[in-house]
């Protein structure tokens, strides 16, 4: 990892980002476009999700909490006022105000709740929020959910493709940025070895708190965009399977590499596509998702660093981190937990 | 002479043992001080206490003269009290220097930056290879931590505990397992930072010799009491100290 | 006074239908270190394959014996396929186990159908009497039994026998248990067995008890054992048994006196621990 | 997707685009849409296939039951298919991400089966006619089945949208109805134990407990259980698909409705449906199944009026009012509001000879304009 | 003379590292045999792969005249090896007493003759029988792990840095137990402490990056002041 290579990988991400531009000028229909959108919008998701699990080291079930907030957030700006830029960018704010404060009091609840504690309990959280959506009527419209209207600026597929493009290649250097900070080292030192960071002087309390309010902004944010390319919002958006999703389009794509969340979002959005297609040739394939299980289950044990992060590790020379815990001194920092 | 470290009648219970019992000792500033005693007499407890992996039953800890009984491990670790651990406790899946990186990172303060690279700080690097070639871990830079040796985990730590400056260095038994030829090259890197002579330390040893050859003071405990203190020459003429701890043969 | 005592009797019962379904998850976690989320994949197919026998042959008794039997298959296949390359790593279990429920749940669909199927109870086992003005539901009773059973028994094999001791140490080094000449390969397997056993019982127990079985049943009753798994202390029997009694009370109660709040009331309780007890209730060593 | 008639682009063509649950929980209301719907074309254009000069081609797609999907498959549909009807979905989630789709390319969107209100009611456009009956039409039913002057009614639902709409439009017909109310009960949808519910709702002493139910955990055998027939409560209930009917068992002897089963209507439509079924499937046509025929049979009989011009304009203006024979009877296109007034049948579930499980009954047919719901899009 | 284990160029992996290149030696029944070498130069990774850890690509290992050679570790263990790992492989939840009892293959008399004769040896472990493992000091662990190997009747016994940690009248006694246990079992030392080794050991092999360069007998090794020199830097 020396600094030529940084920036040659920086090039070629550039690059791909612009070719990427070009697509609706080929992928002229807008379900097409569509796809595409969501796959921008779930990288988002799903990178937010990396900063935790790749990068710090944190499992969230309710990651989903913050996506459904940044949706509902918009939606519900959007349904009750004109169908502006204005009121658009309100709800953004709102959205990522409100995801900021949530994920601060999640995240400084990682200090009282190890693993898989912490993840049950964003578990909860993210029960209660479902919850919350479907009993608070007046605002949510329950479980059915509402439509609205768009600004006039995003109503054009193709403006919207930009749009989300754009965010996520932002949010992905931006990201990349702050991994590779001396902040992110010490994010990376955290999920190696807690004790051990406190004990070079980093106030591990910080970061965690950091890195948790970075993931839920920037999860909320790409809620925003979920919001607006649906065009409609319901419970679903703080639904359990959601995280589900993200989760496994981080593993596929590589745990702690960035660039595998985008690919693994990418790579599940297009197999769910095709494979569902399929249903005429086989019936199996309207049981995709248990092809999908199997695949996932076998990427786990075979390639447990995703597809980026096996590139990397096979190609690249670069030292193989992410999931691969010593097997060994896991299960005796289980032990001293117990202590 | 002035104590750096001060210790009053502290004391540490786990359910009814007590491993560490009313110790009161001064630590001197710029002096090696080593700590003996046998097996499970308190030594990496007491340690412990003093870098606040643990917080006391009873009684106080002062660092130049400050009450820092209260102070959290990151504090003390900022306010100048390094340590090293018994159980190599590295960051297994990061490399030897990424490793060293990050401690001296903290040194340098640059703890919360998000916007620049970490490669705009290639000075870390360099100083992070330099305090490896000094433990001699300079081929093993780009390895997995998780895959060193034994001894040279133990070299990894050393480097770390350089790598933070800090006033005191803690150094909990740093040549245990270490192959006979390095143990000496070790002590002399010890020797070396002694002999500057800006810096505290107190060394946890079990082998006389390194004790013997170091220390200005020594520390016995024995069952968490300090029972001993003074020069090499003293304890090992102590009485006490050859049937609790030296035995005969060695 | 009666509608206490009837509360408090559905909620023991709810209590211990849950207590049934966690104690298998229990186990793997308690002794195994391993968070299976495909339990309610087992539970599941444990309610399928007993349903289907039961009503085939008319049988409560041969419809439990399938269902145990089935979980202990499909524990095994379960164990050697997915779970065996991911001891010691709970990241990687949370993972695959999560990917393992969705197959086993859309498994269920090819080989059962789609559709939700109703259940009845056996004959002995049907309809409630009343005692005062008190109902009683008299497969609840029995439900409260086999909870009461399932936990002695239980207790009773982990106290006795070196076999906990030793999947304790094989999760916190394996490498080093074999080299004490234990095949913990085959201690963990037979473990796992007798947990995916349990969850399977569990399954055709609650199928009878809720009179209908779907297939996305599973990840939804899974999600409730782990919540009472958390709550009552991670791997401690005892904890589980108490977390899932305190549960069906809280949710019998709630539903009574507070509706609002029934929807929320077990992830409320396990925030709630959680924030103030992070270890759980009953905390177990190891 | 799985198109039902070899596509070809001329300008002879129409097609329309069916939105369905082909997976997730609720395929097999999927299914039945989907059966419905073939029929009821092969039955509208007496197996041509034709209508006004037109060949009508259909295209089916599943949206997963995930809003996401729904969205994609609709634009799919509008753009590559270019449909000029959309029919859908099983859910009103997905139903409710397509209908602004349907606004904005100007596409008339015939909604079959989902229920709720706000389709419309709050979530209503121009574009969006509506097959299925509504929740309030579903209420409506049961008031009229079983509500009068001076009786006390209750009644339990589950704790979300679907739950409270159901309840509040039967609580209002039944107080029209003179009807009083004594307990409004809501459960956890997931729950397995309703005893609690059940007991405050005995302590209430209603004469009837109105059961608002969908979802798979059922309180039929706990209501059995806690013997409300001994404690003088009668329970009602809607009857739903066939797949539910073993779990009613308990509750045999209950007054209620439906919105179909395939013995209680009694027309041509429906006799040609069940037939066909039967010969086709194997098995009776279920609940949605005659849904699906009506929305196949709406877009007929409104393609036969304008002449096979497919123009949104022109659709919502003969469709506004539009009568149309269904297997449920004549059904009407309310203008205001697009919903679909039609029949309701008032039924008693009877053990059956010819099944292990009980059966809807007929006791009566209620007529559209008595189980009209109200108007909610204003 | 017999030989109880018996390697015979042996190259052994460590996930994808080569790690062992040439690892030959013989184990004569009754004796004890040490290992010495540098830091890094293979001699856990030795003992590791005759436990049947690592995966040998080439080369045989024989234990009482059979190939052990891709047998499972407790297979092996069951034939008669007791291990102490280097790192002591203390159960940490687990308490002392439970430590051993996991350990304990039978539990008949002659198991509690030599379990008391531990606890004699080792009298901190009898202190903090209820302790757990985790959290016993560093020396304790090394104590309880040697003790683990002790209380089975083993025919050979794989012991990797016994002295490490202990203090100098630890390290006395456990020399002293080892020459104890040398009448029953015979040993393979892996050991820096050069003093203890040539004490007890009557056989050496000294390994250098994964290959047995040099080998004798104790005895000569503390008069042959060139060869400690070249491997194991002792002047
Ligand atoms: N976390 C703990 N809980 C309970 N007892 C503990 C804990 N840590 C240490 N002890 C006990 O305190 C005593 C002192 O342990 P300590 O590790 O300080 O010994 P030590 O002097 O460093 O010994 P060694 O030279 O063997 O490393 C021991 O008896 C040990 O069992
Ligand atoms: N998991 C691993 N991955 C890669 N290399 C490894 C691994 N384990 C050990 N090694 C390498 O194998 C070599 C031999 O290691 P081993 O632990 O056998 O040395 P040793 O002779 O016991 O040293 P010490 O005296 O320090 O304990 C070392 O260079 C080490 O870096
Ligand atoms: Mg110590
Ligand atoms: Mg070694």
């Amino acid at each position: 990892m020396n600094l030529r290579r940084v920036e040659t990988s920086t090039w070629i991400y550039l690059a791909i980002s612009f070719l990427l531009i070009f697509i609706p000028f080929i992928v002229t229909g807008r379900s097409m476009q569509f796809i595409f959108i969501q796959i921008f919008i779930f990288a988002i998701f799903a990178m937010s999700y990396d900063i935790l699990l790749g990068f710090t080291g944190i499992i969230s079930f309710g990651h989903v909490m913050f996506f459904g907030i940044g949706a509902y957030s918009t939606a519900v700006t959007l349904g009750r006022m004109d169908a502006t830029i204005g009121s658009f960018v309100l709800g953004a704010i709102i959205a990522l105000v409100i995801a900021a404060i949530v994920s601060l009091i999640v995240g400084a609840l990682t200090l009282r709740l190890k693993s898989h504690f912490y993840a049950m309990l964003t578990l909860a959280l993210a029960g209660l929020f479902l919850v919350l959506a479907e009993k608070w009527r007046s605002v949510t419209g329950g479980n059915d959910g509402f439509t609205f209207s768009l600004p006039e600026f995003f109503r054009d597929s193709e403006t919207m493709y930009w749009f989300s493009l754009l965010s996520m290649v932002l949010i992905f250097f931006g990201l990349r940025r702050f991994t590779r900070s001396p902040f992110g080292r010490v994010l990376m030192a955290i999920r190696e070895n807690e004790n051990r960071t406190e004990s070079l002087g980093f106030q591990v309390t910080y970061y965690k708190v950091l890195a948790s309010v970075v993931a839920g902004v920037v999860a909320s944010f790409a809620g925003v965009l979920y919001a607006l390319s649906l065009r409609f919002v319901n419970t679903a958006v703080f639904a359990t399977d959601l995280t589900i999703d993200v989760l496994l389009m981080t593993i596929i794509g590589g745990v702690g590499t960035l660039i595998g969340p985008i690919v693994g979002a990418g790579l599940v959005e297009f197999a769910h596509h095709w494979l569902s297609g399929l249903a005429d040739v086989h019936w199996i394939f309207e049981r995709w998702i248990i092809l999908y299980g199997i695949v996932y289950v076998l990427v786990v044990i075979f390639f447990p660093l995703g597809i980026v992060g096996t590139i990397q590790s096979k190609f690249m020379n670069r030292p193989v981190r992410a999931l691969r815990t010593n097997r060994k001194s896991d299960g005796k920092k289980e032990n001293r937990k117990g202590a | 002479m002035t104590a750096i470290l001060e210790t009053k009648d502290l004391s540490i219970a786990f359910g009814g043992h007590v491993a560490v019992n009313g110790v009161t000792v001064e630590i001197p500033e710029k002096k090696f001080t080593s700590i003996i005693g046998p097996n499970g007499a308190g030594k990496t407890t007491f340690f412990n206490l003093l870098s606040g992996q643990l917080s006391p039953t009873n009684g106080s800890i002062y660092f130049k003269g400050e009450d820092i009984t209260k102070v959290s491990t990151t504090k003390r670790a900022r306010m100048g009290i390094g340590r090293s651990f018994q159980i190599t406790n590295v960051f297994p899946n990061l490399t030897v220097l990424e490793n060293v990186r990050l401690a001296v990172q903290s040194k340098n303060k640059v703890r919360y930056n998000i916007f620049s690279h970490f490669k705009h700080y290639p000075g870390f690097e360099k100083r992070s290879l330099e305090l490896l070639d000094i433990v001699f871990l300079k081929e093993k830079a780009n390895a997995i931590a998780a895959s060193l040796a034994h001894g040279e985990k133990r070299k990894l730590e050393i480097a770390m505990l350089l790598a933070l400056e800090t006033e005191i260095l803690l150094l909990d038994e740093p040549t245990a397992g270490m192959s006979v030829e390095e143990v000496p090259a070790i002590m002399d890197v010890i020797r070396n930072i002694k002999d500057e002579g800006n810096r505290t330390i107190v060394l946890i040893e079990h082998k006389m010799d390194m004790i013997m050859g170091l220390s200005d003071e020594v520390l016995v405990l024995y069952h968490g009491e300090l029972i001993a203190k003074g020069t090499p020459a003293e304890i090992v003429e102590n009485e006490t100290v050859q049937a609790a701890y030296l035995g005969g043969g060695v | 006074m009666e509608l206490f005592i009837s509360l408090v009797i559905n909620g023991l019962a709810t209590g211990m239908l849950i207590f049934l379904l966690a104690a298998g998850l229990t186990l793997i976690f308690g002794l195994m270190s391993v968070l299976n989320f495909a339990h309610g994949g087992l539970f599941i197919w444990g309610a399928y394959t007993g349903v289907w026998v039961f009503q085939m042959t008319n049988s409560f008794t041969l419809g439990i014996v399938a269902a145990i039997l089935i979980g202990l298959l499909l524990g095994l296949v379960t164990e050697r396929l997915v779970i065996r390359p991911v001891y010691g790593n709970h990241m990687q279990q949370i993972l695959i186990t999560l990917g393992f429920m969705l197959v086993l749940q859309e498994l269920i669909k090819v080989a059962f159908g789609p559709d939700q199927k109703a259940v009845f109870p056996p004959d002995f086992l049907a309809g409630s009497f009343m005692v005062g003005d008190i109902v009683l539901i008299k497969y609840r009773l029995f439900i409260i039994a086999v909870g009461i059973l399932v936990f002695v028994i239980a207790s009773l094999i982990l106290k006795k026998s070196r076999i906990g001791l030793i999947v304790r140490a094989g999760v916190m080094d394996k490498e080093m248990v074999q080299a004490l000449g234990i095949n913990i390969k085959l201690v963990f397997m037979l473990v796992f067995m007798t947990g995916a056993g349990l969850a399977a019982l569990s399954g055709i127990l609650h199928a009878v008890y809720s009179g209908v079985i779907y297939a996305e049943m599973g990840l939804e009753f899974s999600i409730l054992a782990f919540i009472v798994v958390v709550i009552g202390g991670m791997g401690s029997f005892p904890g589980s048994l108490f977390a899932a009694i305190l549960v069906g009370l809280a949710q019998a109660f709630m539903a009574y006196y507070v509706p609002a709040l029934s929807l929320a009331v077990n992830m409320l309780l396990m925030t709630i621990v959680l924030i103030f007890r992070p270890q759980g209730l009953f905390q177990v060593k190891g | 997707g799985d198109d039902g008639e070899a596509a070809s682009g001329d300008q002879d063509v129409v097609k329309v685009g069916v939105l369905i649950s082909g997976t997730g929980a609720l395929e097999t209301y999927g299914l039945q849409t989907q059966r419905g719907f073939e029929l009821g074309i092969e039955y509208g254009t007496d197996g041509t296939n034709e209508v006004a000069g037109k060949k009508i081609e259909y295209i089916f797609e599943d949206t997963e039951t995930d809003p996401t999907v729904a969205r994609q498959k609709a634009l799919k549909l509008l753009e590559e298919d270019e449909v000029d009807f959309l029919v859908g979905s099983s859910s009103s989630g997905d139903t409710l991400a397509v209908t602004p789709l349907a606004e904005e390319y100007e596409t008339i969107m015939v909604v079959e089966p989902a229920a709720a209100d706000s389709i419309t009611g709050a979530e209503y456009n121009d574009y969006v006619f509506r097959t299925a009956r509504n929740s309030s039409q579903d209420a409506k039913a049961a008031a009229v089945a079983v509500a009068g002057e001076g009786v006390k009614i209750a009644t339990l639902a589950p704790d979300y949208s679907f739950g409270h709409d159901g309840a509040k439009a039967f609580i209002e017909a039944a107080e029209e109805l003179g009807a009083e109310l004594v307990l409004e009960e809501y459960a956890d949808q997931a729950a397995t134990d309703f005893t609690a519910n059940i007991q405050k709702i005995i302590e209430a002493k209603p004469d009837y407990l109105f059961v608002v139910w969908a979802g798979a955990n059922t309180p039929w055998n706990q209501i059995a259980d806690m013997r409300l027939d001994e404690q003088g409560i009668k329970v009602t209930t809607g009857v739903a698909d066939i797949a539910t009917l073993p779990s009613m068992t308990p509750l045999v002897g209950m007054e209620g409705f439906t919105l179909y089963y395939h013995d209680l209507p009694d027309n041509e439509v429906n006799d040609w449906l069940v037939e066909k079924h039967m010969e086709e499937h194997d098995s009776p046509p279920d609940l949605f199944t005659a849904g699906g025929m009506s929305s196949a049979l709406a877009i007929i009989e409104a393609l036969k009026q304008t002449d096979g011009d497919t123009d949104g304009a022109k659709l919502i203006e003969t469709m506004e009012g539009m009568s149309f024979e269904t297997p449920k009877g004549t059904m009407t296109f309310r203008p205001e509001d697009h919903q679909a007034l039609q029949e309701m049948y008032s039924v008693t579930l009877e053990e059956s000879d010819e099944f292990d499980y009980p059966v809807p009954v007929l006791k009566e047919v209620l007529t559209p304009e008595q189980t009209a719901p109200p108007i909610m899009n204003q | 003379m017999e030989n109880l284990l018996e390697l015979k160029k042996v190259e052994a992996f460590v996930q994808h590292y080569h790690i062992l290149h040439d690892i030959s030696f013989e184990v004569p029944k009754g004796e004890v045999t040490v290992l010495l070498g540098r830091n890094g130069a293979g001699k856990t990774t030795t003992l590791r792969t005759i436990m049947g850890l690592n995966r040998v690509s080439e080369g045989s290992i024989s234990f009482k005249g059979e190939s052990i050679v891709g047998r499972t570790t407790f297979d092996i263990a069951n034939s008669g090896i007791g291990y102490v790992p280097e790192d002591q492989g203390i159960f940490g939840g687990l308490t002392v007493g439970e430590n051993l009892r996991v350990a304990m293959k039978k539990e008949d008399e002659k198991t509690t003759e030599r379990l008391e004769w531990i606890l004699e040896l080792f009298p901190d472990l009898k202190k903090f029988w209820k302790k757990e493992g985790g959290q016993l000091s560093g020396g304790q662990k090394q104590m309880l792990s040697i003790a683990r190997a002790y209380v089975n009747e083993n025919d050979l016994l794989l012991i990797d840095e016994p002295s490490k940690g202990l203090a100098p009248i630890m390290v006395d006694k456990v020399t002293e137990s080892i020459q104890q246990m040398k009448e029953q079992t015979t040993i393979v030392l892996v050991e820096q402490n050069f003093m203890m080794a040539s004490q007890i050991g009557t056989r050496f092999y000294i390994i250098d990056d994964g290959v047995t360069v040099h080998s004798g007998a104790m005895d000569e090794l503390k008069e042959d002041k060139q060869s400690m020199k070249k491997y194991l830097g002792i002047s």
